[in-house]
C-alpha cells in the first residue's frame, strides 16, 4: 500500500474505529493510529523528497472525469507538519481528555473528531480537484467548529457558532467561484485549469474563491470569529484549529494563484491580498497587547501571524513568480506556515497545562509558574522566540527569506512590516513570560502535572527551532514540484 | 430561455441568502438563509450544467453531494443554536465575544 | 406556454424565499421554507436532473425542514428569547448580497460555450447505468466517501453539545404519542410502506432515478416517525450497535477502496465486472448509516428531551 | 579537524549550558565541574589555535540553512583576540560565580544562561559572515535577558525589560542593514568584502547607520546607553558578564567587523560616516564620564564608566588609521581585563562588606586589602596611568588620532583622563586616607572571591608593563592590523 494512499485513508479508518470501539481500547487505538500516520506521512516525505511529486488518480480515472490527487514538497511538508502537531496533541490529549479530567464526553468524542480532522487536512493537502477540496474543506469546518464547542460553556457555543457562519458564507462563496469555473471549463482539476482558454467569468471564479477561502483563513477583516473560537475550546483542541485549520484554506490560495490560474495574478489583485495581511499584522498584534488571557493572546497572535503568510502574493505571484526572489519569498511563506504550526501548537498545549495546574489562562493567575512548572515555561518561551522570528528558529529563516526577498523585489516596505511585526510579537509574548517568571509567592497548583505530559509542548517547541537549524532539508523538500512559473529562480 | 430563467433566480437567492447570512438576527433564520443560498447556487449550476442539450451527469452528482453537505452543516448549527438557547437562553448572538468576562477559561 | 410556467415557477421560488428570509415570524420562515424546497425540486425536474429533484425534495425541504421545526420546538419550550433589536448590518449586507447576484447574473451571461467531459465511452466500465450514480459512485468515488464521512461528522459534532450529565442520557426529547391516536396509528402503518420505498429507491438508483441518500432519507423519515409514535425506543451514545450502523456505510466503503489498492489497481478502482455488485454493496452499507445517521441528526443530542413536555 | 575545531570552541560552552539546564539545583558539584572543564578545554583548545593561527594556519566550518543562509564559523587573529579575552574571563568569572552564589536557588539556570551567554559570544567572535554573526548576536540578546532578570525583584525586572526595549529594535535594524545590504551584493563574508558599488552612496550612508544603531545598542553607544546602568541590578557576576565578557564587548567588536570587514576602512572615509561615529563616540566618552561622576552607587559609576571607556574601542575603528585601530582593539582586551577587576572587587564590597555606595568605601583598604588593591590597579588602569594597560590603549589612540589627521581626539583623550581621575581618585582617597567608621565590618575570606579578582588584576598590569613582548594583546593587535588590514 503506498504512503500516499495510507496518509489519505489511514487517519479515516482510525475515527471510524475509535468511535467504534469500546471505550478501554479508544486510546491505545488513537495512540497506535497517530503513530502509523506519522510513520506514513514520513514515508510519503521521504518518496518525495528521493522520487519527486506522487500522482494518484482515485478510482483509476484521471480528470476531468476523475479526481487527481497529488503530493508535492508542499503538501508533503505540511502533512508531515499536521502530523507531528496531531502526534503531540494525541499525546496531550491522552492526559487532558481522559474520563477522569474531562468526563466521559470529551473522551469519547475529542478522538474521532481530531482523526477526522486529520483525515480532512490531508485529503486538502493533496487534492487538486477543486469540488473535492470543498468537500475536504466542509469536513475540516464541521471537525473544527465541533472541537471549538467542545468545552460546553455559552460562550463556547457563541463563538462557534460565529465560528461556524463565516465559515458557510465562506464555503459558500467558494463553492460559487468553483461552480462559475466548472460551467466556463468543464473541468475543476487545477491541473486542466491551467491549460485552459481563459474566459470572461475567471476573474471573477477566482475573486469568489478567494473571498471565500480568506474568511476561513481569518485574514483581517474577517478574523473577527478566530480569537473567541480559538480561546473557548479546551486547549488541545485550540492547538489543532490555530495551528492547522487555517493553513488548509492558504493552502487553496496558492494553489489557485500560483498553479490554477497564475495569469490572472495581476499586480493589482496580489497586493489586494497582501494588504489585509499587514493590517493583520498590526492589528492583531496592537489587540493581542491589550488581552488579559493568555489563550486571547496566543490566538491574537495568530491572527497577526496569518497576516505573514499572504505576503508570499506579492513577492513571488503574477509576472514576478519569474523572478529571482520569488522562490525565496514562496518558500519562506511556506516555511513561516510550518513554524507557525509547531510553535502555535506549543503555546496552547502548554496553556492547556496551566489551566489544568492552576484552572486560569488569566495573566494574573499565572504568575510564578514558571518555578512550578519549568519544562513548560520554557516549551512557552522558545515557542515565543519562533513567533518572533528570532534566530535561530524556523520563523527566522522564513523571516530572513521573506525579508531578503523583499528587498530583491524592491518592495522593501514588506520588508519594515516583517521588523516591525518580530517587535509587536516580543511585547505582546513579554507580558506572559514576565508573569510566568515572576517571583511571587509559590502557586498552590490544583493537580500535579506528569513531567511525559510537561514535555509534549517541549518538544514541539524545540521542533519549531530544529526547523531552523536544520532548515536545508525541508527546503529541498519544498522545491520538490514547485509551480512552474515560480521555479526560474535561485 | 428557460435555463435563464433558473440561473437568474439562482442568482437572487444567492444573493438573498447571503443578504439573510449577515443581517438577520435570528439564527435559525440565518440558517434558512445559508440554505437559500446554497440552493439558489446549485440551482445556477444546474441551469449551466443543461445548457449542452442533454443534462451534464457531473454537476448533477456534485449538487447532490452538495445538498447533503449542507444538510450536515445546517444540523450542526441548529444543534448549536439549541445548545446556545440552552445556556444562555438567547437565539441569537450576543453582540461582542466579551472579551475579558469573568468566566475562567474551560 | 412552458416558458410562462417557469417564469411562474421562478416568481414563486423567490416570492417564498423572500418571505422566509424577511417575512414575519420564525415559525413562517421555516414553513416557508418548506415550500421553497418542493417548488425548487419542481424546478429541478424541470430541468430534467430527476436525482436531485428527489434529493431535494426528500433532504433539502422535507428533512432540513423537519429539523428546523424540532429546533423551534425546543427553542420556545426552553423559552428562549429572540433577538432584541435589529443588527446594524442591514446596508452592507444588502449591497454584498445585491453585488453577488449581480455578478453572478453577469458570469451567467458571459459563460463560454459548455464544455462538459464526455462520460458516453466510460459509462460501459461504470457498471451502473444511471450516469449521476456512475458519477457519484465510481468517477468521483473519493467525494463520495467523504461525503458520508461529512455526514458522522456532523452527528458527532451534534452529540458533543450536551451537557456532561446528560451524556448517558437516551439521544433527542421523548415523544409521548396517545394510544390509539393519529400518530401511533401512523407510526405503525408507516413503517412498511416506507421501508419498502426506500429499499427501492436504492435499487432502482442503479440504473434510473434513486441512490443511497434519497433513499436513506426515506429509510429516516421512518424512522423518525416510529420513534415519535413510540414504536421505537430513543437510543443512546452507548450502543454498540448503533454506533456500528453508523460507520457501516463509510467502512465499506473504504474498505472496497482500499482492497482495490491491495489488488494492485487505484484508490477507489472498481473492475468494471465486479463495479456492479460492488457499488450495490456500498449503496446498501451507505444507505443503513445514511439513514441512521440523518434521523439521529433531526432528534439532536442527548438530553435535548429535558425541556420536552 | 580544520572544520571542527571552530565547532568545537563553541560547543564546550554550549553543551554544558545544555547539560545545565537539566541538572537539579543541588547537583552543585557535577554543575561546577562541568562548567570548570569546559571553560578549562575551551582556553586550551585557544592556546593551542593561537600559535596554529600565527604560524599561518586557518579554520573555516559551515552549516548551510537556506541559500544565502549559512552559518560559517571561521577563526581569524581579530575572532582570536576575542574569544581568547572572553574564554579568560570565563574561566575567571565561573569561579567567582561559583563562590558569589554559594548554595542559592535557580543556579542550574543561571549557569545555563550563562554558559549559553559565552557560546553566543564565541559563535560571534568566530562568525565568518554577516548573517552568522546576526544569528549568534540574536543568541545572545536572548540568553542574556534571564540573566540581567535573575534576582527577580522588581529593580531586576525593570532592568531587563530595558535591555529588551533596546536589544530588539537594535536586532531589527541591524537585520535590515544586514538584509538590505545583501539583497544588493549577495551573501557578505569577511574574508572577501562586498562590491559596495552596486549601491548609491546614500543607500550606503543609510545602511551604515542602521548597522551602527544595531550593534550600537551592545555597544551602549549614547543615545542608547540607557539600558546599561540600569543593568547594573543584576548580580556581580552578571556585570562582569556584560560589561566585560560578553555584550558589550560583542557590540564593540560587531562595529569594527562592520568598518573593516563590511565596509572596509576605505570605503568608510570615502562615504564621510567615519568622522561622525568617531565624534559620536567621543561624545560617549564624555556623556558617559561626566554621568559617572554624578553616580554615588559603586557599581552604577563603573556601569557610566563602562559606556564611556567602550567608546575608545569604537573611536579607534572609526578613525580608520592604522594606530587607531590597534589602539581600539588593544583597548577590547585592556578594558575588559580592567573592568571585570572592578566589577568584581564591587561585588566582594557587598558581599563581604555589605557596601554598595561609594561613602562606604572609607577606610576600606585595611580590611580588605586584597580587593582594595585590585580595585585601585584597575581604577589606576581606567584612567590611563603609565604603565597601566589604559595608557597604552589611549596613547595608541592618540597617535592614530594624528595619523588619521583629527587631532582633536588628543584634546578629548586628556579630557577623558582628566573625568576619569574625577572620578576614580576620590574612591582610591576614601580607601586608603579616610578612616573607617567605627561600625565597620567586612572580611575578605571568600578566596573563591578574591582570587579571580587577583588574577585579573595582576593581568590587567601585566598587560601593560610587558606590552612590548611577543605575546603581549599589544602585539596581537599589530598582527591583526599589519595582517589583515595593513597596507
Amino acid at each position: 500500500m503506498s504512503a500516499l494512499v495510507a496518509v489519505l485513508t489511514l487517519p479515516l479508518v482510525a475515527a471510524l474505529g475509535v468511535f467504534v470501539v469500546p471505550a478501554r481500547l479508544r486510546v491505545p487505538m488513537a495512540l497506535a493510529s497517530a503513530a502509523m500516520i506519522t510513520g506514513a506521512a514520513l514515508a510519503l516525505c521521504v518518496t518525495v523528497a528521493r522520487g519527486g511529486p506522487v500522482m494518484l488518480m482515485a478510482g483509476g480515472w484521471a480528470p476531468p472525469i476523475g479526481i487527481a490527487l497529488r503530493a508535492d514538497g508542499l503538501a508533503a511538508a505540511l502533512i508531515i507538519m499536521t502530523a507531528l502537531v496531531m502526534g503531540a496533541v494525541t499525546c496531550a490529549a491522552w492526559f487532558e481528555a481522559s474520563p477522569a479530567r474531562a468526563g466521559p464526553r470529551m473522551a469519547f468524542g475529542f478522538w474521532p473528531l481530531m482523526l477526522l480532522l486529520w483525515g480532512a487536512l490531508n485529503a486538502v493537502y493533496l487534492s487538486r480537484d477543486l469540488f473535492n477540496l470543498y468537500v475536504g474543506l466542509e469536513l475540516i469546518s464541521l471537525a473544527a467548529v465541533a472541537l471549538a464547542a467542545l468545552s460546553g460553556t455559552a460562550q463556547a457555543f457563541a463563538a462557534a457558532l460565529r465560528y461556524m457562519i463565516f465559515a458557510l458564507a465562506g464555503s459558500l462563496l467558494y463553492l460559487a467561484g468553483v461552480v462559475l469555473a466548472y460551467a466556463a471549463h468543464g473541468t475543476l482539476d487545477i491541473g486542466l485549469l491551467t491549460a485552459r482558454t481563459p474566459a470572461q467569468g475567471d476573474a471573477l471564479a477566482l475573486g469568489l474563491m478567494t473571498a471565500g477561502l480568506l474568511a476561513k483563513t481569518a485574514l483581517f477583516p474577517f478574523h473577527v470569529w478566530l480569537p473567541p473560537a480559538h480561546a473557548s475550546a479546551p486547549a488541545p483542541a485550540s492547538a489543532l484549529l490555530s495551528a492547522l485549520v487555517p493553513k488548509a484554506s492558504f493552502l487553496i490560495l496558492m494553489r489557485l494563484w500560483f498553479e490554477a490560474m497564475p495569469d490572472l495574478a495581476t499586480p493589482a489583485a496580489l497586493l489586494a491580498l497582501a494588504v489585509p495581511g499587514a493590517a493583520a499584522v498590526l492589528w492583531g498584534g496592537v489587540l493581542a497587547l491589550v488581552q488579559k488571557r493568555l489563550k486571547l493572546i496566543i490566538a491574537y497572535s495568530t491572527v497577526a501571524q496569518l497576516g505573514y503568510m499572504f505576503l508570499v502574493f506579492p513577492l513571488a505571484g503574477g509576472g514576478g513568480a519569474a523572478q529571482p526572489w520569488a522562490a525565496g519569498a514562496w518558500t519562506g511563506a511556506v516555511f513561516h506556515a510550518l513554524s507557525h504550526g509547531l510553535a502555535k501548537a506549543a503555546m496552547f498545549l502548554a496553556a492547556g497545562i496551566y489551566i489544568a495546574a492552576v484552572g486560569s489562562d488569566r495573566l494574573g493567575d499565572l504568575r510564578g509558574l514558571a518555578r512550578a512548572l519549568p519544562m513548560t515555561g520554557f516549551a512557552f518561551a522558545l515557542a515565543a522566540i519562533t513567533l518572533m522570528g528570532l534566530p535561530p528558529s524556523g520563523g527566522f529563516t522564513a523571516k530572513y527569506l521573506l525579508m531578503t526577498s523583499a528587498f530583491a523585489a524592491g518592495q522593501w516596505p514588506w520588508a519594515l512590516l516583517l521588523a516591525g511585526g518580530g517587535l509587536l510579537a516580543a511585547g505582546y509574548f513579554y507580558r506572559p513570560m514576565v508573569a510566568l517568571f515572576a517571583r511571587d509567592a509559590r502557586v498552590p497548583l490544583l493537580r500535579s502535572i506528569p513531567r511525559a505530559w510537561q514535555s509534549v509542548p517541549l518538544v514541539l517547541a524545540v521542533l519549531s527551532i530544529m526547523l531552523g537549524l536544520l532548515s536545508a532539508t525541508p527546503f529541498d523538500l519544498l522545491q520538490v514540484g514547485r509551480p512552474p512559473p515560480a521555479s526560474e529562480g535561485l | 430561455m428557460t435555463l435563464t430563467y433558473y440561473a437568474l433566480t439562482g442568482a437572487v437567492l444567492v444573493g438573498l441568502g447571503a443578504y439573510g447570512l449577515l443581517a438577520v438576527p435570528h439564527l435559525i433564520r440565518r440558517i434558512i438563509a445559508f440554505n437559500l443560498m446554497g440552493s439558489g447556487l446549485f440551482l445556477f449550476f444546474g441551469a449551466a450544467g443543461a445548457r449542452g442539450g442533454v443534462p451534464d451527469a457531473i454537476p448533477q452528482a456534485l449538487i447532490i453531494t452538495g445538498i447533503v453537505v449542507a444538510l450536515s452543516a445546517s444540523a450542526l448549527a441548529v444543534g448549536l443554536v439549541v445548545a446556545l438557547a440552552r445556556r444562555s437562553g438567547k437565539a441569537f448572538l450576543p453582540d461582542d465575544y466579551p472579551a475579558d468576562d469573568e468566566d475562567r477559561a474551560p | 406556454m412552458t416558458l410562462a410556467l417557469d417564469l411562474a415557477l421562478c416568481v414563486l421560488i423567490l416570492g417564498v424565499a423572500l418571505a422566509s428570509v424577511a417575512g414575519g415570524g420564525v415559525f413562517r420562515a421555516v414553513i416557508f421554507f418548506i415550500t421553497y424546497g418542493l417548488f425548487v425540486a419542481m424546478a429541478w425536474a424541470r430541468l430534467g436532473a430527476l436525482d436531485v429533484a428527489l434529493a431535494e425534495a426528500a433532504i433539502g425541504a422535507g428533512l432540513t425542514g423537519v429539523l428546523l421545526l424540532a429546533a423551534l420546538g425546543r427553542l420556545r419550550r426552553m423559552n428562549a428569547t429572540s433577538p432584541p433589536h435589529r443588527t446594524g448590518l442591514h446596508l452592507p449586507a444588502a449591497f454584498a448580497g445585491a453585488a453577488l447576484a449581480c455578478a453572478l447574473g453577469w458570469a451567467w451571461f458571459a459563460l463560454p460555450a459548455p464544455s462538459p467531459p464526455d462520460l458516453g465511452p466510460v459509462m460501459p466500465q461504470s457498471g451502473v447505468g444511471n450516469r449521476v450514480t456512475a458519477v457519484l459512485l465510481n468517477f468521483r468515488a473519493w467525494d463520495t466517501l467523504l461525503e458520508s464521512i461529512v455526514l458522522l461528522a456532523a452527528l458527532l459534532g451534534v452529540w458533543m453539545l450536551a451537557q456532561d450529565k446528560d451524556w448517558t442520557a437516551p439521544l433527542g426529547p421523548r415523544y409521548h404519542a396517545q394510544a390509539g391516536g393519529v400518530l401511533a396509528s401512523f407510526g405503525r402503518l408507516l413503517p412498511p410502506v416506507g421501508l419498502a420505498f426506500g429499499v427501492y429507491l436504492v435499487w432502482a438508483g442503479a440504473d434510473s432515478t434513486g441512490g443511497a441518500f434519497q433513499g436513506g432519507t426515506v429509510l429516516a423519515a421512518v424512522g423518525l416517525v416510529a420513534l415519535m409514535s413510540n414504536v421505537m425506543r430513543p437510543p443512546r451514545v452507548s450502543q454498540g450497535v448503533l454506533r456500528a450502523a453508523l460507520v457501516l456505510g463509510p467502512a465499506v466503503f473504504l474498505c472496497a477502496g482500499l482492497l482495490a489498492t491491495a489488488s494492485g489497481g487505484a484508490f477507489l478502482s472498481l473492475s468494471p465486472a465486479l463495479a456492479k455488485p460492488v457499488i450495490l454493496t456500498i449503496e446498501v452499507a451507505l444507505t443503513i448509516s445514511i439513514a441512521v445517521t440523518l434521523a439521529l441528526l433531526v432528534i439532536g443530542a442527548s438530553g435535548d428531551g429535558e425541556y420536552a413536555p | 579537524m580544520t572544520a571542527a575545531l571552530p565547532v568545537l570552541i563553541v560547543l564546550t560552552s554550549l553543551v554544558p549550558a545544555c547539560v545545565t539546564f537539566f541538572l537539579a539545583q543541588d547537583s552543585h558539584r557535577l554543575r561546577n565541574g562541568l562548567n570548570l572543564s569546559g571553560a578549562v578545554l575551551k582556553l586550551a583548545l585557544i592556546v593551542w589555535m593561537l600559535f596554529a593561527v600565527a604560524g599561518g594556519a586557518s579554520y573555516e566550518a559551515t552549516l548551510p540553512l537556506a541559500p544565502g543562509l549559512v552559518i560559517l564559523l571561521r577563526v581569524d587573529a581579530l575572532a582570536l583576540l576575542f574569544i581568547s579575552l572572553s574564554a579568560a574571563l570565563w574561566f575567571a568569572t565561573t569561579i567567582y560565580a561559583i563562590a558569589y552564589f554559594g548554595k542559592k536557588a535557580e543556579l542550574s539556570r543561571f549557569f545555563g544562561f550563562f554558559s549559553l551567554c559565552v557560546a553566543a559570544t564565541t559563535g560571534l567572535a568566530l562568525s565568518g559572515s554577516l548573517i552568522s554573526f546576526f544569528i549568534f548576536f540574536e543568541l545572545l540578546t536572548l540568553s542574556t535577558w534571564p540573566l540581567v532578570a535573575h534576582k527577580q525583584d522588581k529593580p531586576s525586572l525593570a532592568a531587563a525589560r530595558a535591555y529588551l526595549a533596546y536589544a530588539l529594535p537594535g536586532s531589527a535594524a541591524l537585520l535590515w542593514a544586514i538584509i538590505w545590504l545583501e539583497s544588493a551584493t549577495g551573501p557578505v563574508l569577511f574574508t572577501d568584502p562586498p562590491d559596495l558599488s552596486v549601491l548609491e552612496p546614500g543607500a550606503l550612508r543609510a545602511i551604515f547607520a542602521l548597522f551602527i544603531i544595531g550593534v550600537g545598542v551592545k555597544a551602549a553607544l549614547v543615545p542608547l546607553h540607557g539600558w546599561l546602568p540600569a543593568a547594573m541590578a543584576a548580580p556581580a557576576p552578571v556585570s562582569a558578564l556584560l560589561h566585560a565578557v560578553a555584550v558589550v564587548k560583542a557590540g564593540a567588536f560587531g562595529v569594527v567587523r562592520v568598518i573593516y570587514d563590511v565596509f572596509g576602512a576605505g570605503n568608510v572615509v570615502a562615504l564621510g560616516v567615519g568622522w561622525p561615529l568617531a565624534v559620536l563616540a567621543s561624545v560617549t566618552i564624555l556623556w558617559g564620564s561626566l554621568r559617572a561622576l554624578q553616580q554615588d552607587e559603586i557599581k552604577k559609576r563603573l556601569a557610566y564608566s563602562t559606556v564611556s571607556q567602550v567608546s575608545y574601542i569604537i573611536l579607534g575603528a572609526a578613525l580608520a588609521s592604522p594606530l587607531a585601530m590597534i589602539g581600539g582593539l588593544v583597548h577590547l582586551i585592556h578594558q575588559g581585563l580592567m573592568k571585570i577587576t572592578l566589577f568584581f572587587c564591587a561585588g566582594i564590597y557587598d558581599e563581604r562588606a555589605g557596601v554598595k555606595k561609594i561613602t562606604g568605601l572609607n577606610g576600606m583598604g585595611r580590611r580588605l586589602p586584597w580587593t582594595s588593591v585590585c580595585f585601585s590597579l584597575g581604577a589606576m588602569g581606567m584612567i590611563g596611568l603609565p604603565p597601566m594597560a589604559g595608557f597604552v590603549s589611549k596613547f595608541y589612540l592618540g597617535l592614530g588620532g594624528l595619523q588619521a589627521g583629527a587631532p582633536w581626539v588628543l584634546g578629548v583623550l586628556a579630557a577623558s583622563t582628566l573625568l576619569n581621575a574625577a572620578y576614580f581618585l576620590p574612591l582610591l582617597y576614601r580607601l586608603w586616607v579616610l578612616p573607617a567608621p567605627e561600625d565597620a565590618k567586612g572580611d575578605e575570606r571568600a578566596p573563591g572571591l578574591v582570587v579571580p579578582a587577583v588574577v585579573t588584576a595582576a593581568a590587567s598590569l601585566g598587560v601593560g608593563l610587558l606590552a612590548a613582548s611577543p605575546i603581549s594583546p599589544l602585539s596581537w593587535a599589530t598582527l591583526i592590523v599589519t595582517r589583515e588590514y595593513g597596507p
